[in-house]
């Protein structure tokens, strides 16, 4: 509250920023692979060119947040994206998994049903 | 927690998105002797003016400030990157710069010009 | 202004450029059903978004609404395309559209998302 107002005082919302973990592409002015956002910490695992999978984590913003977060499961090339807001940090804990791919599962002969 | 589904289908590479840097502010020093200016410029003869380049993905960081319709639009070219083009690295904020030229009346003028350099780059 | 003398400064002709169409509004509909969001968007399941695309060459046409530093890049651009890439056709004015939706927490909810739509198209 501002001094010398009178009555009600209007406290301007100080915007909440959430610390997320950011690796693979943070910010340029990144330090020690952290990154701030009024939204979400997300992780996200990623089939990518050679095979195998990447794994990225980083700050996406509120605005849109509905849509990132929920991602649409006909991506190419596939990729699985968790959010979320609890507490700084917590995409740390967040380990989003891609299902083996079915044509390589057949030919490694590890199918599980 | 709030996560997306992975992808039933089995993806086609995206060949070389990798390859290219992602999106961020670049150099780009203006030379106005060179663009023939310095007939006009009396100075800067130079300044850096930055730009913005490299590949907007999915997903669209909370530093490209992306709009609504980026991530829509970054959305649908990842279900089909040939039906739809990705959003562009763009710049999402700039600053002027002052120079001092010789008007078209022969005076000297010093004026500010704005939106001249990138101080940041966002996806729209 | 400085698109003025942009104007004196001319610039080689590049092959092909003028092949691609010019910065406009292209179509986009996006399904929310082909995004796989049916299970959560009640309405609309469909809208029309539109999307830019085409190239920003020299000189930046008013209705692009150009920044001083558009113009700068494309002139920068046409003195060397390997240099500098061009400016790059984005959204200038978007609209929002209203969506019922069922939320995290099985409520629905009626909410109107920003910038969803794109009214116009420019180069910065």
């Amino acid at each position: 509250p501002r001094k010398g107002d009178s009555g009600s005082t209007a406290v301007a919302p100080t915007e909440k920023k959430l610390w997320c973990h950011c690796h693979h592409y943070c910010p340029e002015n990144a330090k020690n692979n952290t990154c701030s956002t009024d939204g979400y910490c997300f992780a996200m695992v990623e089939d990518d060119d050679s095979g195998g999978q990447t794994f990225t984590t980083g700050c996406i913003g509120l605005e849109g947040s509905d849509f990132q977060c929920r991602d649409t499961p006909l991506s190419q090339p596939r990729r699985l994206i968790a959010c979320c807001t609890d507490q700084d940090f917590c995409n740390k804990g967040l380990h989003p998994t891609l299902p083996p791919l079915e044509d390589r599962g057949i030919a490694e002969g590890n199918v599980h049903h | 927690t709030l996560a997306g589904r992975a992808a039933a289908a089995g993806g086609g590479r995206s060949p070389g998105k990798k390859a290219k840097s992602r999106c961020s502010r670049k150099a780009l020093h203006v030379n106005f002797k060179e663009l023939g200016w310095d007939d006009w410029i009396i100075a800067p003869l130079d300044y850096e003016a930055y730009h913005c380049d490299g590949v907007c993905d999915f997903p669209l960081r909370s530093h490209l400030e992306p709009t609504n319709h980026a991530i829509i639009q970054t959305l649908m070219n990842s279900m089909d990157p040939e039906a739809t083009p990705p959003s562009c690295c763009v710049p999402s904020k700039l600053s002027p710069i002052s120079i001092l030229y010789i008007d078209s009346g022969n005076n000297v003028v010093y004026k500010q010009y704005e939106d001249m350099v990138v101080e940041s780059c966002g996806c729209r």
